[in-house]
Formats: structure tokens, C-alpha cells, sequence
């Protein structure tokens, strides 16, 4: 793809050849989009969240389109970890595509047995821990609302894996200090952040005055929240600069991730602009690598963080 | 590479004609090699609002009728009823505009390999395939009777031209402007009682095609309905648009309607249950 | 302006003859827009929130556009107490506009002496406590992000100003459960609550390569952050339903008005619709009429919360 | 009431032509009685992209010439900067296209009430509202110079009828494509020391205005400047727009560019500390 520009990038232990991911639940499980384009032309493939047994997820509608943004309250439905492991990371993986695979739990425990059926498959390069789930143990908060629960979560997860695939926390905006809980899930053994899953909202109809979602809340997502998760990129990467941050939320175009990436993020995923455009990954991908050399960078490396050259201190 | 999806194009499409038609607008489309795919049930999802819209997911629409000869080569059309902002702005839109399509998308109706008597039940825009349909199964052989109905007559659509490829056409409005005043469920079990239907075809609200389904299970026949859910993306990554099916396993799946329909078994359709989590 | 229908609200003891009030800070001191619809057609004017000095506030660039929203980041620019009550009061009461001050402290006790100041003025309907500001007593945290911070400047100010002007808090979004934060604040006196200020947000400049906003992070505001305020005005309401909610954030129309109405709002601020239209809180109080009208309500009481007709627990 | 924005109208405004001159767009709306309170000076802001925008926020435009006679009856022209999605699309916007505009706005160019030696100098579409000044100028008996500048010659916007109203017009380009090839400060010095002028007018980059401040002070020459700030409202309830300006009891304000401005006295702006906290 590139000559002179070295467009890689790792998190942990893993390497891609590019820095664009689709993010979780955006993509399904890949097979939807390779009509579209190469799935091995991407960084990688970030699957859709997979929990231990099969789901039907929330009631209809799901949807609701706002301004600039859609909410959305799927309730992770799915096949379960052992279907998905037997079905669709083989077919991945023989379409070339470098594969993240999203577990998502209701216990801390879930969490760890998720990460035990990964540890002996492969062609796997990453683990994205999404931990904005209700925690059944305790009154349902999101785990990733609570310092605690996420540590824990994180922590059972890297025992249970070993140290080999690399571990990205994935975070809620949804929080009062949002660099708090990435030092917890670091401490615990993260060795990427993923910033940010959708930020709680909520739409009612005004034809039948009543909660537009069959789920009432839904996650919001889009351009609309660009500056939500810019934001905590920025702060997250001022609090702990060593430790890299695969962002997402909004971007739909080449300078939006170039926006991500100079805030701090080392990779970044497209979620909602799949929906609108199917080869949005690719289009992304294509125009970020254009600009980064515009601006006379020799690698995407150089662009991480570079908004942050003139300064000492956090962001507040 | 998969099977899903696989026909499936995004171009860019320009505005050949924008027509109203009663309520609707009838949109032709400039597609070029894409038609050649394009099947009756199909549909193709569309940007809407233009360069800095707030309106940030695609819009489905049927497609109505295609056509690979004349002066623009291949063409489609859409009925479009302005409904909320995004079908608004693409009937306001003027020939010449293009707008970003993918087409097509979706399972096609099923066509018989045997003349069959076919019945096709169409609600509101929802008979916009029909007529495509119409002319595929009569050029099988099929006897094809239609039922059109809607809330009023400007809601009808039913073009001239497609009239001709139906053994007969029956109009319903709940309000007696056109046609019989009534609901096109009314006549059903009167007309697959008396054997002259094999198989059901239908598009339109999802209340009607409960109703229909009742009556086809009730009398065996068979009904390959084409369903609407609120879709997101359209190519099926989102899950937005699942509807409870029953599967030959036993069962029942919250399948996609973007990819595994819109045009699903109607028996299989867990009527009671849509929109319920389960 | 209504025979047949009751359009009326009220905020603790408060009367006002429309829900419809403009947002704190987005309508400046009311002189701006009195040329585009007399001031005592609506609401309420709520006034920018006032400090003790005079402030500068930060530094240019101010504001930038994101997706069907904006950031801002004046840094509560005013003239100081004493010249707002000598100057900008008198004159919205001159003019029949009911008014609610807005006031924004850097200390507890600044809140405090704030209050003390507003005891004697004639002409006030209530008083709005911006407390989304940082606490330079406690590290710049966010008073509103920290329950006992919230409940300190409440109780402050409601002992303070004694019994008879009733306070609404105004809430940040920016918290893991904004629902506690209304709690601790009814709970220390608060009247009603107004939600919500701004999300902090940032967005860099792709051209300088450095953050857009002179002050770095900015207040997102506009239709962009609606579906949060909905939620976060459904949980609140569900969670103290007898608390008078004043709903804001991206309304601008008659439809968003309802949606908060229906959502549990007594009351709705129009903020960042201003901008682009000077003339909106009086367009989307007609609209709301007319929509209540037309939905069979007899009065505007009878929507609040409609949404939540059949419930009887929480939303999580 | 209040005197701020006192002329203030929002109207709904046609456009009556949009025509391409070097890298602008000469936009002529119809405004009606509005003409009327229009000053050399005087701003409007419209709100752009259409129905489902994106973009929340109205975008300024500085008057460059109005007209109350004609088939029309009262026009207003603007000189427009394709700058980013905003001013692309009202660029893009087609004759008999609506927009929606408040106008007037803003504090005009302030107008000698004896004859004196004006200088106007205009850096790319800053000199859209210089044109209708020296007009104003001439009419009251003053000599009227007038420099413009820009990075290039499709960045100069110097229409024929306007170069009638000034006694002398210079045109200076950074890449000399037209003109002298330089700054348009670069004379400025001289000119000021020949005691040729008595009140410099300008409008153009900010950094522009600060280098004639300088020299203006220097000379004791008045001077005053049309400003350009980030604008959120353009009516005065944002405080977006802010600039530090010394007032008569020599404090330093912040005062809104919008309401405040966008003509300020170039000697009482704090050039260097604009965009800085204080
Ligand atoms: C397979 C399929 C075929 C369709 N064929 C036609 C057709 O031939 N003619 C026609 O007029 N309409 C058709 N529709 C419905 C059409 O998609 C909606 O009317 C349209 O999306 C409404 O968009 P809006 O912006 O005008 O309304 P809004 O209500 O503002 O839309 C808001 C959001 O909800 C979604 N949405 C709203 N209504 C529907 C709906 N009924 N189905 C799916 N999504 C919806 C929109 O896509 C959008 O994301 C079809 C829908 C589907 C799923
Ligand atoms: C008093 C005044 C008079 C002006 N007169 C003219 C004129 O006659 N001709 C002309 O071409 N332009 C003029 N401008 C600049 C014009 O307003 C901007 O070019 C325009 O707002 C850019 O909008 P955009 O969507 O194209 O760019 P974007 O960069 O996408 O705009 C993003 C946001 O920043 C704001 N913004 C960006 N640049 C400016 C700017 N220079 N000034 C104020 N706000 C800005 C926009 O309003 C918008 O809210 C004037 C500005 C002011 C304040
Ligand atoms: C329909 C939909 C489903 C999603 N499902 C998941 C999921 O299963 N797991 C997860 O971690 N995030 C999920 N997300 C969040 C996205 O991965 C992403 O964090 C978020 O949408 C912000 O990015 P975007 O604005 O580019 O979509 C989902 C988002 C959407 C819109
Ligand atoms: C320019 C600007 C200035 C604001 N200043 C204040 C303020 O001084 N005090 C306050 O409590 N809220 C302030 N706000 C927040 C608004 O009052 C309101 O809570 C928020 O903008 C959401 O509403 P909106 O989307 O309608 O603007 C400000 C918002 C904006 C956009
Ligand atoms: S519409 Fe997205 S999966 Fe069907
Ligand atoms: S632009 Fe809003 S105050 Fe000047």
C-alpha cells in the first residue's frame, strides 16, 4: 500500500498495516462487507461483541436516527462464543482479514470463561474486552462505570488469557472521569484502551409518547459524539501517553480520523459510517493515509499525539 | 467472499424523472449495468439530505420496475411516499440530481418453476413491486390476480401499464374513494377457499401481512410476504431490522430482514411476537 | 395567549405563563433579543451565569461546529454581580420579561455571597445554580460532577438566600449517574432541577494540528447532545418524579420542546437554537402549543411525563 | 427595546443571481424595505445547507452594495469566499434558491461629516464592503484612495462600477500576478508621512488590520477597521466573537465583534493580545 510512508501500527503485541479498524458491532461478522472491498485490505476486523451463550438481544425498534448520530440498542445479540468460534473467525481468517474478537460478559466470571475459549484459537491478533455491559452481580451497572468491576473484569481476563494475545479495554464515555478508570483497567493488565463505545441516550415518539426503542435507552453513536470521544482521547492519552488508544466514535471521513489520531489514538475504528457507506473503512483508510502525507509526516507514528507537542500538564 | 450481499453495488445514480403520481412520487434512476441483478422484492438503500446532512443513515426503498433498454440504459424506478425528512428531500429533488445508491439488495420473491395461480396483495406503496413481479410470473405461465388497497384512492398505485400483465386487479380504500370500501384481507379466505389461489404474494404494513399470513396458514397456501423493519444499514452489519422466524431446526431466530428478506416465509414470520424481545 | 388550554408552568414556587424559557448563557442579558420578540412573550429569560467580578472570560478561538452541534468555551465572560443587578435586571424587569438569574461560583462560599446578593432584588422568579464549574478548591473538579461538591453549594445558597426564591441546580451530564447528583442537590434544597449544561467535548484543528479552541475543551451543545438530555431528563424524572425538571439541550422545534415534556420537563430552555435563529423560543413555544393542542391535552401539566404512563420502576 | 440589533430583521430572501468573479461569488439577494437600514459596514447572517444541515450555525457576510431602486425594489449583494461547507454551499446555490437572512447587523463604517482624504484598503473579499463606502465617501466630498491586496489576482475582487467612486485605486499581489507585487502596507508608511490621509478605512485579514493599526497609530491617523472574528450568533447572545478593546476609562474589555463591531477604532484594539486569555 504505501513505499515511502510506514502507515503500520501495533497495539500491544499486535501489528497491522494500517491503523483502521470497523469497530465493534458495525461490521457484523465481516462477511456482510467483503462484497464491498477486501477485508484484508483494513487493519483489521473488530468483531461484533460475543458472549458465552446465544442471544436474541432487545426488542424492535432498535433504531432511531437523531441529528448527526442513531441510537441503537441491539442487546449484543448473537450466536454465542461457540458457534462464532467454529463459524466466523475461520472464515476470517481464510479471507486474509487480521481479526480482533469483542467478548462481552454479565459476571466477571463470564469475562474469564470468554477468554479461555480464545486462548487456543488462532489467527486471533487481539482481544477488545467491551465492558460497557449491565453487570448482573451488582444492581446492573455497566462495569465500565465503576472503576472496580473494570479492574476486575481486566483482571480476570489476563490471568485466564496469558500474556500473549494483547487485551484492549474498551470504555463508556458514560463517566465522570474517564482517565480513572483507564489507569484502573491498565494497572489490571490492558494493554490498549478502545475510546469510546456509545454514550446513553434516548428518544422518545412523539406519535405514540412513549420511549421510541423497545429497550427505551439506546446507545448514541455517529458524528454527533465526535467531540465526546476526541475529548477523551486527548485526556486519556495526556494521563497515560505510553499506552495506546485505538478511538473511534464519528468518524466518517479521512480528516476525521486524522483528528483521532493527533488527539492520541493509534488506530481508529469506523463504526455508524459503515451504515451510510458501506466502503467507509476503506474510503477512511485511504484519504488519512493522503493527508498524513500531506502534512509531511514519514509515518502515522509521528501524527500520534501531535496535538499534544506543546504541552506539559493534563487537560482538564 | 460471501454470498451475502453479492450482487450488491454502490454508485452513483442520477435523477432520470421525478413524477407524482397521487400521494407518491415515481422516481426513475439511472443504474446502468446494476439492473441486470435487480429482481422483483429487491430494494436499494439511499443517501438522503445531501452533502451536510444531519440525516446520517441510509433510506430503503423497494424497487418497483426495471429496465435495461431505451435511451439511458439500465433504469429503475422507485414509489417514494413523502414520509419524514429523508423521503422528502428525495422527492423534492430535481431530474439530474444524483444521488449515492446500493442496489441491489435483499432475497427476491420466489418464482415458481411451474405455472401456478397467483395471488399479489399490495398495501399503500407496497404494490410498487408487484407489478415487476406481475410480469416475471406471467411470463411463467401464472395466472396473477391482484389486490390493491390503501386508506384512500391517492394512496392507490397502480399504473396503467402494469394493469397488463394482471388477470385481474380488485381495489380496497377504507374510505370508499376508489374501488370497494374495505381492507384487502376482506376478500381472502373467500377467494383461497374457493382453491384459486397457490400462492400469496405481498407487500405492505406489517399488520397486514400478519392478517394475510393468518389466512394463508389457515387454507395452506403458501405467502412469501416482503417485510419493513426500521434498517439502519441495509447490507446487514447493524441488526437493527431482526424479525422473530421460525427455523427448519425448530427454532425461532431473530433474523435480519435486510439480508435474510424482506421477502420472508409468511408462516414462519412470528407475527405475535415482532417488535417483542424474546 | 390560550383561552381553552392551561400553558402554564411552574418551578417550586414560580408561575410562569409558558414553559418556554431562553438557556443560560445563550441569550446574553436579553437586550439582543428583544428586537427579534418582546422578552414578556415568553417564559423566562434565564440570564448567563453570573460570577462575583467581572471575568474576561477565556481565550479566542470561542466556539467551533461540529455536527449538528458546537462547542463553546467562553469561560463565563460578565461584568460581576453588582453591575448585572444595577444594569441588566432592571432593565428585563422594565421590559415584563419574568426573570432567572443564573449564578456560577468558584468556591462554595462564592455560590453563597452570590445568593446573599440576590435577597433584596425585586422582580426575580427564581434562581438557576450553575454549579458545571470547576472547583478551585478541590483540583478544577467540576462541582456538579461531585455529589457532596453539589449538595455543599446548594445547601450554601439555600440557606443563604432563606425560604422564598426558589433554586434550580443545574446538572453536567458529564457523570457516571446523574441521578445521585439530583438527589444530593433536592436533598440540601433544591427546587428544580435544569438539565443539562453542556457535555465537555473538544475538536482539533486538522490545519494547526493543535486544538481548535483557544481554551482547549469546550461545552458541546445543540440538537447533536438531545438524545442525552432526554435520557438523562427520563431517569431523573423516573428517579424523583415530584421534582420540577427544566429540560434543555438541542430542542429547536416545537417536537424536541414536547419530547422533554413527555420525557418529565416542566420546563424547556432553548439554547443553541438561538444562534441560528433569534426568533426560535418563541417559534417553538407556538409550535408546542399547537402540538399539545392538537395531542387532546387540556393543559400543559397533563404531558409532563407522559411518556411514563406505564411504568412503574426505574430506566437503568 | 433596546438599541442593539435595532434594525435587525429576519427575512426570507431570494436570490437573484450568483455569478462566479475570480475565486468569489457574486451573490445578489432581494431584500426588500430592509435596503433601507443597510450601512457600508453592516453585516448579515444566514443560515445554510438546507433543511436537514448539519450545520447549526449561520455564517456572516459582510454587505458589499445595495440597491433600493431596480425591477427588484431593495438588493443586497455579497462577495463570497467558497472557504468551507458553509460558504461552498450557498456558492453552490442555484438563482431562485430561498435563504434564510438577518440583516442588518453590526456597527457600519463610521461617515466624516466634513470633507476629508480617506484611504480604503481591502485584503481579498475585504473589499466587498469598501466599494459602497466610497461611494458614501464621494457623495460627502471626499478624496477617496483605495489599495487592495491579495495572495493573487483571482483573490481581488475590484469591479468596474465600483473603481468609478475612488479618485485612485492600487492593486497589490503577493505572487505579482496583477498590480505591484507586494503587500498592500508596504506604501502605507509613506503615504501617511506625505499627510495624505486623514482616516484609513480597511477590512481584510485580521493580521492585516493589526499592521495598519500600527502604522495608522504612528502617523496619528485614524483608523478604522472592520473586523473578522469567529461568529457564533452574530447577534450578541454568544460571546463568542470576543476582541480586547481599550475603553475611555482605560480598561481593556472584551467586546463582541458582532454588536461591539465588526467596525472598531483600529487604534483601541489590543492587536497583540487578541486570541489570548487576559
Ligand atoms: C425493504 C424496504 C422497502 C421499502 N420500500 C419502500 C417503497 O417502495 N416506498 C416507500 O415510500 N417507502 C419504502 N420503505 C419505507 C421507507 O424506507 C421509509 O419510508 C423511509 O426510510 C422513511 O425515511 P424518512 O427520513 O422519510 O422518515 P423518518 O421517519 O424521518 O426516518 C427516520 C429513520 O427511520 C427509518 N425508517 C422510518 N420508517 C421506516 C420504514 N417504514 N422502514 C424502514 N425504515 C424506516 C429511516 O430509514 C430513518 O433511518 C421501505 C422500507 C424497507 C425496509
Ligand atoms: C463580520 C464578518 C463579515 C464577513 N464577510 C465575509 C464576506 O464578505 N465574504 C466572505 O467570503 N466571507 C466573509 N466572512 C467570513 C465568513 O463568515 C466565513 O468564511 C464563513 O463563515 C465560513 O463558513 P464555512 O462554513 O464556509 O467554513 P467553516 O470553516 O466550515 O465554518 C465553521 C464555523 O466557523 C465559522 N467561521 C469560519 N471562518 C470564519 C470567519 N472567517 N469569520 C467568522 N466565522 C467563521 C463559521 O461561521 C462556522 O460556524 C465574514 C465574517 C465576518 C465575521
Ligand atoms: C448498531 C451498533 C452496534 C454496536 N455493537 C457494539 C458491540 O457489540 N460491542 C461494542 O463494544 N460496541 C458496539 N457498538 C459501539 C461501536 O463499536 C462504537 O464504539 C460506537 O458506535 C462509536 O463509534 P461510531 O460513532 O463510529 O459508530 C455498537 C454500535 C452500533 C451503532
Ligand atoms: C455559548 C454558550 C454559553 C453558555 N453559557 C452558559 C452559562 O453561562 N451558564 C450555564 O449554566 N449554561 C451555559 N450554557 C449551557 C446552556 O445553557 C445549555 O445548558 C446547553 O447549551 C444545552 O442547551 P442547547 O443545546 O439548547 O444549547 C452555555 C451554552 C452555550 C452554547
Ligand atoms: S438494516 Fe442493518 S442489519 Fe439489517
Ligand atoms: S457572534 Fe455571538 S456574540 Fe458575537
Amino acid at each position: 500500500m504505501t513505499q515511502d510512508f510506514d502507515f503500520s501500527t501495533t497495539l500491544g503485541t499486535a501489528w497491522f498495516p494500517s491503523p483502521l479498524f470497523t469497530a465493534s458491532g458495525c461490521a457484523s461478522s465481516g462477511r456482510e462487507l467483503s462484497q464491498f472491498f477486501p477485508l484484508s485490505d483494513i487493519g483489521a476486523v473488530v468483531t461484533k461483541s460475543i458472549m458465552l451463550k446465544a442471544r436474541t438481544g432487545r426488542p424492535t425498534p432498535r433504531m432511531a436516527e437523531t441529528p448527526s448520530g442513531m441510537l441503537n440498542s441491539i442487546g449484543l445479540q448473537g450466536p454465542g462464543i461457540d458457534h462464532f468460534l467454529a463459524n466466523d473467525v475461520p472464515w476470517l481468517v481464510e479471507n486474509g482479514a487480521r481479526v480482533i474478537v469483542s467478548i462481552a460478559g454479565e459476571t466477571v466470571d463470564e469475562y474469564a470463561v470468554l477468554a479461555r475459549r480464545l486462548r487456543s484459537i488462532g489467527g486471533i491478533s487481539a482481544v477488545e474486552v467491551n465492558i460497557s455491559c449491565p453487570n448482573v452481580e451488582n444492581r446492573g451497572q455497566v462495569f465500565a462505570c465503576d472503576p472496580q468491576a473494570s479492574r476486575a473484569v481486566i483482571d480476570g481476563v489476563r490471568r485466564t488469557l496469558g500474556g500473549d494475545l494483547p487485551i484492549i479495554a474498551k470504555l463508556s464515555p458514560d463517566v465522570t472521569d474517564i482517565a480513572s478508570i483507564a489507569k484502573a483497567v491498565v494497572e489490571a493488565g490492558a494493554d490498549a484502551l478502545a475510546l469510546i463505545n456509545t454514550l446513553l441516550g434516548m428518544v422518545i415518539n412523539t406519535d405514540t409518547m412513549r420511549p421510541h426503542l423497545g429497550g427505551k435507552t439506546g446507545g448514541l453513536s455517529g458524528p454527533a459524539i465526535r467531540p465526546v470521544a476526541v475529548r477523551a482521547i486527548y485526556q486519556v492519552h495526556a494521563a497515560l501517553p505510553s499506552v495506546p488508544i485505538l478511538g473511534m466514535g464519528g468518524v466518517r471521513s479521512g480528516r476525521d480520523a486524522l483528528e483521532m489520531i493527533l488527539a492520541g489514538a493509534q488506530g481508529v475504528s469506523v463504526g455508524t459510517a459503515s451504515f451510510s457507506n458501506p466502503s467507509a473503512v476503506l474510503m477512511i483508510q485511504n484519504e488519512l493515509l493522503g493527508l498524513l502525507k500531506a502534512k509531511g509526516f514519514g509515518s502515522l507514528h509521528e501524527a500520534v499525539g501531535f496535538a499534544h507537542r506543546d504541552e506539559l500538564a493534563d487537560v482538564e | 467472499m460471501s454470498y451475502i450481499n453479492s450482487k450488491a453495488e454502490q454508485i452513483s445514480s442520477t435523477i432520470l424523472s421525478n413524477k407524482r403520481v397521487g400521494q407518491y412520487h415515481q422516481i426513475l434512476l439511472n443504474v446502468g449495468a446494476v439492473v441486470k441483478h435487480c429482481r422483483p422484492g429487491n430494494f436499494v438503500v439511499m443517501s438522503v439530505g445531501g452533502e451536510n446532512s444531519s440525516l446520517i443513515l441510509r433510506r430503503a426503498f423497494a424497487i418497483s420496475r426495471t429496465s435495461d433498454r431505451g435511451e439511458y440504459g439500465g433504469t429503475l424506478e422507485l414509489i417514494v411516499a413523502p414520509h419524514g425528512s429523508g423521503s422528502r428531500w428525495l422527492c423534492s429533488q430535481p431530474e439530474g440530481a444524483t444521488v449515492d445508491l446500493v442496489a441491489p439488495l435483499g432475497t427476491p420473491f420466489g418464482i415458481p418453476t411451474t405455472p401456478v395461480q397467483a395471488l399479489l396483495i399490495g398495501g399503500g406503496y407496497g404494490s410498487a413491486p408487484l407489478f415487476g413481479l406481475a410480469e416475471v410470473l406471467k411470463s411463467r405461465g401464472c395466472r396473477v390476480d391482484m389486490i390493491l388497497g390503501a386508506s384512500t384512492s391517492a394512496k392507490i398505485y397502480a399504473p396503467l401499464e402494469g394493469k397488463r400483465s394482471v388477470s385481474s386487479l380488485k381495489i380496497y380504500t377504507e374510505d370508499g374513494s376508489t374501488g370497494i370500501m374495505g381492507k384487502v384481507i376482506d376478500p381472502l379466505a373467500q377467494l383461497c377457499e374457493l382453491g384459486e389461489v397457490d400462492v400469496i404474494y405481498s407487500c405492505g404494513p406489517m399488520g397486514m401481512l400478519a392478517a394475510i399470513s393468518t389466512i394463508a396458514q389457515t387454507h395452506e397456501v403458501i405467502h412469501q410476504c416482503a417485510v419493513e423493519e426500521s434498517m439502519a444499514c441495509g447490507v446487514g452489519i447493524c441488526m437493527t431490522c431482526v424479525l422473530p422466524v421460525l427455523k427448519d431446526d425448530g427454532t425461532i431466530s431473530m433474523l435480519r430482514s435486510c439480508i435474510d428478506g424482506p421477502v420472508m416465509d409468511g408462516a414462519r414470520v412470528q407475527w405475535a411476537s415482532v417488535g417483542q424481545s424474546s
